[in-house]
């Protein structure tokens, strides 16, 4: 697994960091071309069935960016977005995957820094958690029929 | 008379009446019960003999009553209606009554969430105070609670508690005249700890003239030490331990607080011969029961009335 | 950029600077359908705020709070943004002036840059725009997005023409620009230049601009800033290393006491250096030391006293009440050494710090009086502009307004309501609007694609060399173009030129594409013009989807071409998977009542009913009591020396006779419901309280304050012991009486700034001053003391303050554990108090006891108005704004505004500006027929929904509710759009507009495309 | 039974004031009349109360009549000279309104039409005059009229400033009954006891006495009435309730259910005054478990 | 209402694991209302199943379904032209629905996702309580409307048991004593002597002592 590259969705709120993720790109901080941003009004509007489909679909990492606490545009969006993450999170260790595959970030949206920190951060943690499960099955399946 | 009870003949002479406890094994062993009588057995009128007490399981309370009852004491038949239906207790109620048991305490017990066996199912199926209406419809109405006629109705004398310490207070007093309307003939209080506040229930019971119809037996606990006495004050439900007798408990050394714990216990009771309403003591020494015929002694309740 | 339209045939609003106060100005103007020519001397907007980290009392990020502001008005049609330009000359009259402007040539075509910043990377020296990291010069750095959108080039330090314009990918280089000279027909004019701040080179004492480590606040500013010179972390500017003690001084260059010193307060220092001192705690480490030095605590604004208490008790900020008398630098550690003296302790001390930060106030620069003089108007003594007593933004010079710090020392918050304020007093200059469509209007029928197979168009923006400098663009094109559905797939050149447009609208007509998806830069800042470009295409501008493949791609990936391609060709699969599943929206609209009602008759009410009145609006002015005036009319004079009583009769005669004005006194507001531009409010009125409904777009809160009689220091058990009002009354009324004295105390502080009323009155201090001045002229030799724990005279009170010590009027400082006593004994009143400074007990006999009692909020009736309204409260009972820094007017509920001491304790200047403000915030909002909700909106699928209250729960707003048929329904009109509900609900019966789950599904989908 | 034969026949009546629309949507006074009808007995409509322009009492008596319930207008002079009123008065007798109330009428200073002429052609003692002689067949000038029109005529008491005033408002009234007057209505006060007092003087006037029941809203409003209208004898304790239930809406809809409840043994009728809040009514009645 | 909570996904996991063609369905009643089995959470459990499937390289199909109600036959004959099509039902009904799906596609297997609990109520958003035993001889007439039978752990009828401290059970210091409430109950509304009056013996027949109960109305029976 050296070269594994994870596919990483990060939904991001609209005020804060999808900014911050604007704001990264204007100062040119790099982070890993893995994480790719899907836009929402508020973490908020993220559904645990958004998470979840997104592992289906293929993600080996997700995690949901939202504003700094206290200064979500909806009061308390990334609150509850927190709480639904740590729903998502149970549901992941019952099915015996790791639940660091999800994580709830916050930052206010000048954080640009932050913001790339953040994406080098976990692209790394998922990079040492391996591929998803669904494709680790693949691949060992693969490596079997090749041994 | 109502029935047979020796405890009922005592309490009829007007003397002070002692009653103290015996946990029955949690074994096969008879051995155990005799034991334990025998070390009370010239002090008290009564031995309660516990209905898996604290919802652990040990010999039942009837087969531990009839051993006693074969010594020639007076066992006191407790019976929880959580382990239960009312059919059960019925029968265990005439088979006791039997086997030459006329003294029986109605209780409905201590959840089983606090016991050995916390996944079984609580019966309830009727409470104490039903419970007590049942024995009295026996005894007095020859009838079983389905309304059906008894041909030899058990004459039980019959036991209700009390815990003049549980919220609300001001329900507390009207609970009690309830089991007596129900049908209880004597009453065992919960342990007194809080002495001001239990005359001040003895004050409102005399106010509404239940110490006539009923007597009223104090529940007293000799302490071991002030680590019980901060447990009971704290873990146990519906205990009022104030917080001076834990400080009295911890100003002595840890080797003289057993005996600071008896003190206590007897101070209690001369305090309480003197209340209105008190008709005498139950005695509620756990794991203790060497120590009952000390305080009984020492409180100047020895010797007991000979019948 | 925005287009120069031509305007000329119209009257506009003439706003001279760029700041916060001017943008604020220019966005009230055009939002009320004004034009407006903002003008600006340097290439981009922004101001002093841009610089800021953070600003109190929120101690939030500055550009997320500033940065809607900066790109609103990219969208307004009624304004003209002018940067790099001055004013030359100011001719003609209020209503009808000429302004000739010069703009400096900029060498950009501003419709072509797209700040891709190729120029700059190259030709760094020549190039303006720039984040600037240079840790020396942080007052040059700005906001990173900066508005317009757009380099500048200083051609006298271009060496070679040709090689930068051949640098320049979108041509956008014009060597041959040259000075511009425009004409403009102005109805009025607004100011708001602002100042600069003081250098503190010229003082030698402090060090500033010699040490390393000794900075300006602003200085510090920059350096904490996430878009500073060390990316927003805390260091020693000569060591790199995070500092462990860090100190502030305060009043440098303000106040008056050194040599190069102005005399008045800057209002400002107080409150910034205590956020500064927190934030430092905040986000650096808890443990860094802080300590401010420090004169007087000058927290007098709204909530501010219990801001520095928090700086105080719970962030441990040490507070030294002293002036330092110099610093001295260790030349080997650049370590800094303070020496002072504390009032109690005569001994000189010397203590360490590693950083040094002076709390630098405002100074007018010499350009400013050159500008006076061009407008024509009169400044003061401090040259600041000369503004009316009770019209703190009217200038001298008729038609010509001023807002923030041009006017006097202040905040941001003040800078918002006064900048509300002229534009609304700029506005009565015009003629009125006239029901022209706006020309947002002007698109062609949108085309029902309903049934329609998806047809999609991708465009891929190359962005100059950008994005197509990292990644191929031409093979991105290629291989989308076999995505299903995809009909055309091409590049742009640069996406967002008019040319490109122009390419795109075609492809969307010759090949009938139902859907677009535009790959360029972000949808942020270039959305809404690609929706206007659908628009002009005949689609609903649902139907776009932007890809932002610059910001989020190519900038962050520029050293890993591969995998940005790879990137990039999987955004555009998010993006058209996701377009297949838009549909066609309509923004949720509701027509505007245009009535207005405004409760409360005081001064604040009755400025605001008048002002809008006067612009045509119908307007309801309820007030309880049977007569107009409000707590004014216990105000006799006011500092400035004017005659209040006057000045409320007439504002009642025209209030009452204005024939748009209903007058509606004894009135009781008992229901309200409606949404904003649509409210129903009911009144109780007149003896009998009959009830009567009215129907108004607008609500303006002037609801007031009452003044405070707490029961201190013997207040209401002797006739001499009163408030400063009964002294004002007593001063104008009685003369005789005053002049008998021979001692008045007055003690500050009555009841304010205490456990039970922790905030500050504001406006104690100066009428103490006010009160204390007046009876030195009547009776010179009457000895006055006034006990006092700060001395507050913000601005140019301090003039006022300056002059009674000069009168010889005895200051004795006292601290709140340690509160002066009133004794009375035979009818003799004495006061006792702590001198501080003398260290011993003095006893004052005295003849008149006057307390500064300040002012409480009327919690009754905010209360009342609180719960009818659903509007917040503060802690102390004012109405809570629904931002205390931009949004000092209007209530977190739309079209609802507050004005005067219902908003906190102010004098009636303050109030009137104020009132001012909310009149012209509401003609914001008046000024449109209808109100645009936008799309995006929670929609309740009724045969789904199970009625479980779990959005009537969730919702912050409390919008949705069960309604009769049994199933949940949301008002579109009130819904924020969030989303939370739709992803709470259990039955899946709710969706959020726009952001559909089968649309986030779909991205899901585009992403994952080759794994499924 | 009308409300007349109710009255005399000691039967207890509940009356609900209810305004017309300043406007010509009724479907409000309609909805409300249609939620009360079985519970109320008659629906009392004032005439344009306090100066406020509003439909006029007729039209709006006309629409009760309609929906079933009987109407009880008032009547005063300050916007109709004698021929008016006399006109409208067999208007109302043909549209089936048969109950009046001569009222003082209030000023306009508060109103929304400060600037109307009051005319004030007849006081309340002409009023009953005039009307007295309508039923007798003639108008006032005399003349003969074609079919005689019937009412059931009361008079209504000025807000009670003080004890003398109470005097002088008793004596009014006993010449209001002399004149033709056939029952009284009291306007509403808070103080119970107070209250009771007043009712009392009235009493022995031996003709019904009608008491009013006022529906606070708010605490601004119980503030204001307690302020600025001292023949309310608005009580602080009452404030204080009001701001210290937890929801104060039905706090008031429950003080005015106590007030009706209090005051029911006393009187032979109430009035309950919503002011404006009319959907609220049942809820009061519920409380005052009418 | 009906109260349940979603199994451990191990359980489901387990009962389904020989199968690959699953129809998940879905209650919009109760279930719904209390988050365990609405169209959300047939959403969720969806997805979750596909993960556990994928992880072990396996796919299995999943209709999702969720019926108006599961305890009414006409709903549960909305299954019908999937019931072919699949290996097996998981309902993630409340015992009632469950039990109608399996009574109406006897062929195929049918299974619960969820753990029916209690009839309870929502004391705020998210905490649902028991209130209710389904006794079938309702006492709250007299009790203050708060029930003893299913709100004290004793079930008891004549009053609170001694171990109440601070009005709370003594099962735990999370516990409202039943007892306590309906005593303040009954002081509020001035029914004290109620509590006086000794309450038989309970007949447990209407409350299933007699066997399962039915509720039968003639008049709509027809």
């Amino acid at each position: 697994m050296e070269n594994f590259e994870p596919e990483i969705v990060a939904f991001c709120c609209h005020y804060c960091a999808y900014t911050a993720a604007d704001m990264a790109g204007s100062k040119r901080i790099s982070y890993p071309p893995n994480v790719k941003i899907i836009r929402v009004p508020c973490t908020g509007k993220v559904d645990a069935i958004h998470m979840m489909k997104a592992f289906e679909k293929g993600a080996d990492g997700v995690y949901v960016a939202g504003c700094l606490e206290g200064d979500c545009h909806f009061k308390n969006g990334n609150t509850r977005a927190g709480y639904r993450v740590a729903y998502v999170q149970k549901i992941l260790e019952e099915l015996g995957w790791e639940k660091d595959r999800l994580a709830m970030i916050t930052m206010s949206a000048g954080m640009g820094e932050r913001f790339a920190r953040t994406a080098r951060e976990f692209t790394e943690k998922i990079k040492e958690l391996g591929p998803s499960p669904i494709k680790q099955f693949n691949t060992d399946t693969h490596q079997q029929a090749a041994g | 008379m109502k029935t047979e009870s020796r405890l009922e003949k005592v309490l009829a002479s007007g003397a002070l009446a002692v009653t103290s406890e015996v946990g029955p094994p949690r074994g096969a062993l008879p051995e155990k019960v005799r034991q334990k009588a025998t070390l009370i057995k010239d002090h008290v009128d009564g031995i309660n003999v516990t209905d898996n007490q604290t919802a652990m399981v040990r010999m039942s309370s009837w087969a531990a009553g009839v051993i006693i009852k074969q010594m020639g004491l007076d066992p006191i038949l407790q019976m929880v209606t959580r382990d239960r239906n009312r059919l059960a207790m019925q029968s265990d109620i005439i088979g006791a009554y039997s086997m030459g048991i006329n003294t029986m305490m109605c209780l409905s017990g201590d959840h089983v969430k606090f016991g050995d066996h916390a996944n079984a199912n609580g019966v309830f199926d009727i409470d104490s105070v039903q419970l007590v209406q049942t024995v009295r419809r026996m005894r007095d109405e020859g009838k079983f609670q389905g309304g059906a006629d008894i041909d030899t109705p058990p004459k039980m004398f019959i036991g209700a508690a009390a815990n003049p310490f549980a919220d609300p207070f001001e329900l507390r007093v009207m609970r009690l005249a309830k089991k007596i309307k129900a049908g209880a003939d004597f009453i065992q209080t919960q342990c007194i700890f809080n002495l001001d506040k239990f005359e001040k229930y003895m004050e409102m019971m005399c106010d509404r003239g239940l110490d006539q119809q009923v007597h009223l037996l104090a529940g007293i606990t000799p302490m071991k030490s002030v680590g019980m006495a901060r447990y009971m004050k704290n873990k146990v439900p519906g205990m009022d331990v104030p917080d001076d007798v834990i400080k009295r408990m911890a100003g002595v050394s840890k080797e003289e607080q057993p005996e600071e714990g008896i003190r206590i216990a007897i101070e209690s009771i001369q305090r309480l011969k003197e209340v209105k309403g008190v008709h005498g003591f139950h005695i509620m020494a756990i794991e203790w029961e060497e120590k009952v015929p000390q305080i009984v002694e020492k409180a100047g309740l020895f010797p007991r009335p000979v019948l | 950029m925005q287009k120069l339209k031509d305007i000329q045939q119209d009257k506009s609003v003439l706003v001279i600077g760029g700041g916060v106060g001017g943008i604020r100005a220019a966005l009230d103007l055009a939002e009320s359908r004004r034009n407006v020519v903002l003008i600006d001397k340097s290439y981009a907007i922004g101001g002093l705020m841009t610089q800021l980290d953070r600003t109190f009392p929120t101690n939030n990020c500055d550009l997320c709070t500033v940065s809607p502001h900066l790109s609103e008005n990219t969208r307004q049609i009624h304004l003209e943004l002018s940067p790099m330009t001055q004013l030359e000359s100011l001719t003609g009259e209020a209503g009808d002036f000429k302004a000739t402007l010069v703009t400096e040539p900029r060498y950009i075509d501003m419709d072509k840059c797209t700040a891709c910043g190729e120029c700059y990377k190259q030709f760094p020296e020549a190039v303006r725009f720039t984040p600037g990291l240079d840790p020396r010069a942080p007052t040059c750095m700005r906001y990173p997005h900066a508005t317009p959108y757009a380099f500048s080039i200083d051609m006298e330090k271009v060496s070679d023409i040709a090689a930068l314009q051949k640098v320049c990918k979108a041509d956008a280089i014009l060597p041959e620009d040259t000075q511009k000279r425009t004409t403009v027909d102005a109805g009025a004019v607004v100011l708001s230049i602002g100042a600069e701040l003081f250098d503190p080179a010229a003082l030698d004492n402090y060090g500033g601009g010699r040490f390393d480590n000794v900075v300006t606040g602003l200085e510090y500013e920059r350096i904490m800033s996430a878009s500073g010179p060390f990316q927003g972390d805390l260091v020693r500017v000569s060591d790199k290393k995070r500092p462990k003690k860090v100190a502030w001084i305060q009043c440098v260059g303000s106040r008056g006491i050194n040599r190069a010193d102005v005399p008045y307060c800057s209002g400002v220092c107080c409150m910034y250096a205590l956020k500064e001192a927190m934030v430092t705690k905040e986000r650096f480490a808890e443990s860094i030391e802080t300590t401010i030095f420090f004169m007087d605590m000058r927290t007098y604004g709204k909530d501010y006293e219990q801001y520095f208490n928090r700086a105080k008790d719970d962030y441990g900020v040490r507070m030294i009440r002293c002036r330092p008398h110099s610093i001295v630098q260790d030349d080997e550690t650049r370590d800094l050494s303070i020496t002072y003296t504390t009032e109690d302790e005569a001994r000189h001390k010397t203590e360490e710090f590693d950083m040094v930060v002076l709390s630098t106030g405002f100074r007018v620069p010499e350009s400013t009086r050159d500008l006076a003089g061009r407008l024509g108007i009169e400044l003061n003594t401090h040259n600041f502009a000369e503004t009316d007593h009770f019209n703190s933004v009217k200038t001298s010079r008729p038609g010509v307004y001023v807002c923030g710090v041009a006017e006097s020392p202040k905040d941001i918050p003040e800078t918002m309501v006064q900048a509300s304020a002229a534009a609304s007093m700029a506005a009565a200059d015009l003629p009125a609007v006239m029901d022209v469509l706006d020309t947002e209007e002007d698109f062609p029928p949108e085309r029902d694609i309903t049934g329609e197979a998806a047809r999609i168009g991708v465009f891929v923006c190359d962005c100059g060399l950008e994005i197509g400098g990292v990644v191929d663009v031409d093979k991105i094109v290629a291989s989308v173009a076999t995505c299903a559905d995809v009909v055309v797939s091409q590049t742009v050149g640069y996406g967002c030129s008019s040319d490109s447009m122009r390419v795109i609208e075609a492809a969307i007509k010759t090949h009938h594409l139902n859907r677009v998806v535009i790959g360029g830069c972000s949808p942020r800042t270039h959305e809404t013009k690609f929706q206007d470009l659908m628009r002009r295409a005949g689609l609903n501008k649902y139907l776009v989807e932007i890809v932002n493949l610059r910001d989020q791609n190519t900038w962050v990936h520029i050293g890993q071409p591969e995998a940005a391609l790879d990137k990039a060709y999987k955004l555009l699969q998010i993006g058209i998977s996701g377009v297949r599943k838009n549909r066609s929206l309509v923004d949720h609209t509701l027509p505007m009542n245009q009535n207005a009602l405004v409760v409360g008759g005081g001064v604040t009410g009755m400025t605001a009913a008048l002002q809008l009145a006067g612009q045509g609006v119908k307007v309801y002015l309820v007030e309880r009591n049977a007569e107009l005036g409000g707590m004014a009319t216990s105000i006799r004079r006011t500092i400035e020396g004017d005659d209040v009583r006057s000045f409320i009769t007439q504002l009642v005669k025209d209030v009452t006779k204005h024939k748009n004005i209903q007058v509606l006194t004894r009135s009781i507001i008992v229901d309200h419901s409606g949404v904003p531009g649509l409210f129903k409010t009911g009144i109780q009125t007149g003896l009998r309280m009959n009830y009567m409904q009215l129907a108004h777009g607008v609500t303006i809160f002037a609801t007031g304050a009452v003044a405070n009689r707490p029961d201190v220091y013997g207040l209401g058990t002797h006739d001499n012991i009163t408030t400063q009002l009964e002294l004002d009354a007593l001063i104008e009324d009685d003369p005789e009486k005053i002049k008998a004295m021979n001692q008045v105390v007055m003690i500050q502080c009555a009841g304010s700034r205490e456990a039970d009323n922790p905030n500050c009155s504001r406006v104690c201090c100066q009428a103490a001053m006010k009160n204390a001045l007046r009876i030195k002229a009547i009776s010179p030799d009457t000895q006055i003391f006034i006990l006092y724990r700060d001395i507050r005279t913000y601005g140019f009170y301090e003039d006022y303050y300056k002059q009674a010590r000069d009168l010889d009027v005895k200051f004795v400082r006292f601290s709140v554990d340690n509160k002066p006593e009133v004794w009375i004994e035979n009818d003799q009143v004495s006061v006792f108090v702590d001198d501080v400074i003398l260290g011993r007990k003095i006893q004052i006999e005295t003849d008149y006891v006057a307390l500064s009692t300040g002012m409480v909020a009327d919690d009754e009736t905010t209360e009342d108005l609180a719960m009818m309204f659903h509007l917040p409260r503060t802690t102390d009972n004012y109405f809570l704004e629904d931002h205390v820094k931009l949004r000092p007017v209007d209530m977190s509920v739309r079209g609802i505004f507050i004005a005067g001491t219902t908003h906190s304790p102010k004098t009636i200047r303050e109030s009137i500006t104020q009132a001012y403000a909310a009149a012209g915030r509401a003609q914001t909002l008046l000024a449109k027929k209808e109100i645009n909700l936008g799309a995006a909106i929670a929609k309740v699928d009724g045969t789904k929904c199970a009625a479980c209250l779990v959005c009537v729960r969730a919702c912050p707003f409390g919008i949705p509710f069960i309604n009769e048929d049994g199933y949940s329904q949301i008002d579109p009109a009130q819904c924020q759009g969030c989303g939370i509900c739709a992803a709470d609900c259990p039955a899946k019966a709710i969706q959020l507009l726009a952001f559909e789950d089968d649309q986030i599904l779909a991205k899901l989908d585009g992403l994952f495309g080759g794994l499924n | 039974m009308t409300l007349q034969n109710k009255l005399s026949k000691g039967d207890f009546v509940v009356l609900a004031e209810m305004n017309t629309p300043k406007g010509v949507d009724i479907s409000d006074l309609v909805t409300n009349v249609r939620h009360l009808k079985s519970r109320i007995d008659a629906v009392v409509i004032p005439d344009m109360d306090n100066g406020v322009m509003h439909m006029s009492a007729l039209a709006g008596g006309a629409i009760i009549r309609q929906q079933g319930l009987e109407p009880m207008i008032h009547v005063y002079g300050r916007d109709r000279n004698r021929m008016a009123l006399q006109g409208d008065m067999l208007a109302a007798h043909v549209l089936g309104i048969n109950n009046l109330v001569v009222v003082q009428g209030e000023a306009m200073t508060h109103g929304d039409h400060q600037n109307a002429k009051p005319v004030d052609d007849l006081n309340e003692l002409d009023l009953l005059v005039m009307v007295h002689s309508l039923l007798k067949g003639r108008d006032l000038a005399g003349f003969e009229l074609s079919g005689k029109p019937e009412f059931f005529t009361g008079c209504q008491v000025q807000p009670i400033q003080d004890d003398d005033h109470l005097e002088q408002e008793v004596k009014a009234a006993k010449a209001k009954v002399a004149a033709g007057a056939q029952y009284i209505m009291v306007p509403p006060a808070f103080d119970l006891d107070y209250y009771t007092q007043v009712l009392t003087r009235f009493k022995s006037l031996n003709v019904p006495v009608i008491a009013t029941v006022f529906m606070l809203k708010n605490v601004g409003m119980a503030r204001y009435i307690s302020i600025n209208d001292p023949s309310s004898k608005l009580p602080e304790s009452l404030i204080t309730r009001i701001r210290k239930s937890k929801d104060r809406e039905m706090e008031c809809v429950t003080i005015a259910g106590e007030m009706i409840k209090e005051l029911k043994t006393q009187v032979q009728g109430i009035k309950i005054s919503a002011s404006g809040w009319e959907d609220r009514l049942p809820a009061i009645m519920d409380c005052a478990g009418l | 209402m009906i109260t349940a909570e979603q199994k451990p996904l191990k359980e489901i996991i387990e009962y389904i694991s020989p199968y690959n063609r699953i129809l998940l369905v879905g209650c919009n009643e109760c279930v719904t209302v209390c988050a365990a089995g609405g169209r959300k959470e047939v959403g969720l459990l969806a997805s979750a199943l596909h993960l556990n499937c994928l992880k072990q390289g396996k796919t299995i199909e999943i209709k999702e379904l969720t019926l108006e109600r599961q305890c009414d036959p006409e709903y549960v004959e909305e299954l019908v032209s999937e019931i072919g099509r699949v290996d097996a039902i998981v309902s993630m009904a409340c015992g009632c629905g469950v039990q109608s799906v399996a009574a109406r596609y006897k062929e195929t297997p049918v299974f619960p996702a969820v753990n029916t609990k209690f009839m309870g109520a929502s004391v705020a958003q998210g905490i649902w309580e028991e209130r209710c035993k389904g006794c079938g001889d309702c006492m709250l007439g007299i009790t203050g409307g708060i029930c003893p039978v299913a709100r004290c752990s004793k079930h008891l009828l004549n009053g609170p048991c001694g171990g109440t401290s601070y009005g709370m059970c003594e099962i735990s210091p999370d516990v409202e004593c039943a007892w306590c409430l309906i005593w303040e109950r009954l002081k509020a509304l001035g029914m004290e002597k109620r509590y006086e009056e000794i309450m038989e013996a309970k007949d447990w027949r209407p409350a299933g002592g007699g066997g399962p109960r039915k509720i039968i109305r003639e008049d709509l029976s027809l």
